[in-house]
């Protein structure tokens, strides 16, 4: 297994680490029986996202997806953002060992939580549908050969 | 690469110059084919004699040709299960493994259990030992093998192996020990253990990679793992590695050489880094920390609230070599299998920690490692969105 | 071993000194585990999937992950006749293997045939090749694996594997082909020939002992048969040998590198020894010479009235290195199963004399072996009670 | 496996390789299919073996064996020579590779069909008895483990 220099490089120097006080949507995903929980925390204005922060406890690439999905998604409109795909964080990061693919699910999902956090807070209809991460038939661990 | 402080002994070791400069004469001069009966070939197979005596010695056996060359540890493994479940023909019976052994030996168990035979696992108490009472309650009468590792390659505890190959006499069974971890580092007698047969590795020891080989005692049978023309007195086919034989023998000599010091020097270093990581870094603890027989160079901590390959990329930028337990599960997501055996929590499990000292550990280098260990796992717990959770519920 | 005349290259080979020096840095300095993440840990995977790379370039491969490595070409036999009999949890099913293979084919081929598998042998004619349309009669609906060596090892044969694997396609079998004898000899290529799976060992072509690969095209399911830490994409577990990975790439490299001018010498050498042979020694005869497609360096010769060891125990005397057949079978008294396959008489396969030639391989060598053989063939047919009829009935 | 100095000297320098014209009892065992054959020719005077021949097609244990078995039983008396056992040949040797065993046993058959052969020419009573290696269930090829 062996991760890219860019993947690397955000483990290292994680952009967009914390907890933004007093957020406009919150979304915490994963278990700690997995290995992986990731908390986004963002604001919004706008339709947009002004600020967003992660804590991500995880191996290498939930820490890299998480940081990089922050970078993907700060700016963007609620709805594009939701369409962020897994392939795209991994794509982002210059590819992802199969074993490790599902750690970019855990950040899209997270954002995804927060974002429908946001909505639905607001009265409004949740846009980003279910999540995977939570699908009980959905395992992680299961690695291609 | 400049500044590695290697703290991964377990996952492999260096092969010794010596080691090297012992093989050497047999890849471009000594080359013969040990099967082969002019001169080059009766040379070969006399360096391939003289290095299984060596071997035969070094662990205690009473005949030399009880000692068979193999690629490693995983085949010995691979051999020794499946080879003495099967021998003669035998195509159902009961076993029992560890459930804390290499995947060298669950694998092979698991495919024995889809081949005809009962596969039951006994599981280490917390302490990270296999009590005899525990394999005593597991056996059947149909009970045909046991299989239970002499030292845990993750938590480096002892087991107490001549009991243990007791219980499974005592019941007609046969006994076998992967002792990949162990020979060399400390004592390691077949006779005296009392064991059927017996795996050993020889990169785990600074000797050659793709090296290893499988105590097995006379009149043992063993169905062949690896079948072809016969070498090894028809136990192992393919052609003799002379000069990994002789590179295995020469590391597992000086191993024993050294044995006497090196030993309490690994030890007390493993108790430094012990001391030292309890003291600077809360809330770890060590795996498995109440056996008293443990191999002097392995020790494994759990950091709650940090995870393991995150804290081992974030050493590893420092220079530092660790392992969140076997390199082999490295890359795969699964918390250590072993660590689950001995009761510890999942999620615990995935802030383990391993670290092996060997010969060229010193205490700077624990002294560095624990350095910078620290601020990693604050690092990490400060970025653990559970962090204040996990603490609470210790 | 001052005068050694070493004419027995298909039975193993020196390695290279340039592929030491490839492997050397491997052993003491490069030496992580291939699958721990740390930067050591890298390195060594990085080497190894170098390694990977080049062999399956040399080889033809569409894609590197396509090559395994393996200790051998026993180890490689043996996993693909039984991981691909057994894929998938098969537990029945017919498979074909050529009646002269190694018996690092013929020994699993037997296990299976004892484990649920039907097994049927098709038999090279008496030009010791497998041809198709004897291979077509014996495939059945039910076939799920053919195995025929590109190359054999005593009497140095080729088969038409392109052909022989289109025979087995056709009928929705897989095909493999050991060519431990033949790659970096003889142009391969597994595109060209469309085999799904093929079997190297590192020690024929001046690689180290212990090494070897087998090739696996991609989409095509094995069953491991070294089981554990799941490596080589869980097709071979055990730590990876990364120096023998290294030194085997080396090894294949330097074969193809050489092949151009190499295969016309050796060919000029063995025809050279052929003709003086033939010539010198009264009755004796070449083993299936009708052969066209030969491998440029193997020969057996047939020396009625003379029994193989004697020769080989006399010309080793003199300093000369030759096999009566395959190593492994040295020791045993049994005549070569290839030669009966290819119908040569029981009483002549006892005088069977194999050279194989190699890089070393001088002209002088081939004429003093000449020079030595003549008197020695003198001697024994002088001592031979039955002479004068086995040459009356010749 | 691996001859004994003793078997290559014996192998490289055989003793009484030949044919006695004119013999007093001959013996050929062996079969060209097994690869052995062996071919004693000998003298008797005062029931001792006074002169003794070997030929052998055979391996290096083969000849060896041939060689050894003619140098004990030179000036032995019959009734001695018949007593020779495989053991004793392969232990004079220095022993034999398990597999090679059965090459002892040639030896000491040769014998015993040349001395009986000698015995029943001159109207006397064969003393040796069936031989080993004529044994239908007897397979040289056989190898212990
Ligand atoms: C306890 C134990 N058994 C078996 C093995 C496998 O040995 P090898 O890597 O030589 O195949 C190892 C190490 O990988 C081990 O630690
Ligand atoms: C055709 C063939 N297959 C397989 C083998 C076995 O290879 P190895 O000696 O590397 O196990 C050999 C040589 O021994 C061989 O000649």
């Amino acid at each position: 297994m062996l991760y890219t220099e860019k993947v690397m490089e955000h483990f290292g120097n994680p952009r967009n680490v914390g907890v933004i006080e007093d957020p406009d949507g919150v979304g915490e995903v994963g278990n700690p029986v997995c290995g992986d929980v990731m908390k986004i925390t963002l604001k919004v204005a706008d339709d947009c996202i002004s600020d967003i922060k992660f804590q991500t406890l995880g191996c290498g690439a939930a820490i890299a997806t998480s940081s990089i999905v922050t970078e993907m998604a700060k700016g963007m409109t609620l709805s594009e953002a939701v369409m962020i795909t897994k392939q795209q964080v991994a794509d982002e990061l210059g590819g992802l060992p199969p074993a490790k693919m599902h750690c970019s699910v855990l950040a899209t999902d997270g954002l995804k939580v927060a974002i429908d956090d946001y909505l639905v807070k607001h009265g409004r209809a949740p846009i980003a549908g279910p999540i995977t991460s939570t699908d009980p038939d959905f395992d992680p661990h299961e690695e291609e050969l | 690469m400049d500044h590695t402080v290697y703290l991964d002994h377990a996952a492999t070791t260096p092969t010794d110059p010596r080691v090297v400069e012992a093989m050497l004469p047999f890849f471009t001069e000594r080359f013969g084919n040990a099967n082969s009966l002019y001169a080059l070939g009766r040379d070969a197979a006399s360096a391939l004699e003289d290095a299984r005596e060596r071997v035969a010695r070094a662990i205690g056996a009473a005949r030399a040709d009880e000692a068979v060359f193999t690629s490693g540890g995983t085949e010995s493994d691979n051999a020794a299960l499946i080879g003495l479940a099967t021998a003669g023909g035998r195509n159902r019976g009961h076993l029992i493994v560890s459930s804390f052994e290499h995947h060298a030996i669950l694998a092979p168990a698991e495919w024995l259990g889809k081949h005809g035979f009962q596969v039951s696992e006994v599981a280490p108490r917390t302490d990270g030992v296999v009590h005899p009472e525990d394999l005593a309650s597991a056996m059947r009468d149909d009970t045909v093998l046991v299989s239970v590792m002499h030292g845990n390659n993750e938590i480096g505890t002892l087991m107490p192996v001549a009991e243990l190959a007791k219980v499974a006499h005592d019941r007609g069974a046969l006994f076998h020990t992967d002792a990949a971890q162990t020979a060399g580092k400390v004592p390691f007698d077949v006779e005296a253990l009392g064991v059927d047969a017996a795996s050993f590795s020889g990169h785990k020891i600074y000797g050659p990679k793709g090296t290893g080989a499988l105590y097995l005692r006379r009149g043992v049978r063993m169905a062949p793992y690896l079948m072809g023309g016969g070498q090894e007195s028809k136990r192992r086919s393919g052609t003799s590695n002379v000069a990994g034989a002789v590179g295995f023998a020469t590391a597992l000599e000086l191993m024993l050489a050294e044995q006497a010091d090196e030993m309490p020097r690994l030890t007390a270093l493993r108790d430094h880094a012990i001391d030292a990581v309890l003291a600077r870094v809360p809330y770890a603890r060590v795996n498995a920390a109440e056996a008293r027989d443990r191999l002097p160079h392995i020790v494994n901590f759990t950091i709650p609230g940090a995870e393991g390959e995150a804290m081992l990329l974030h050493l590893d930028a420092a220079g530092i070599a660790v392992s969140t337990g076997s390199a082999c599960s490295s890359g795969s997501l699964k918390p250590s299998h072993v660590l689950l055996a001995i009761g510890c929590p999942v999620e615990l499990a995935h802030g383990s920690l391993r670290i092996s000292l060997g010969r060229s550990t010193t205490q700077d280098d624990i002294d560095y490692f624990i350095d910078r260990l620290v601020p990693v796992v604050e690092r990490l717990r400060s970025m653990n969105p559970l962090y204040d959770k996990t603490v609470a519920a210790l």
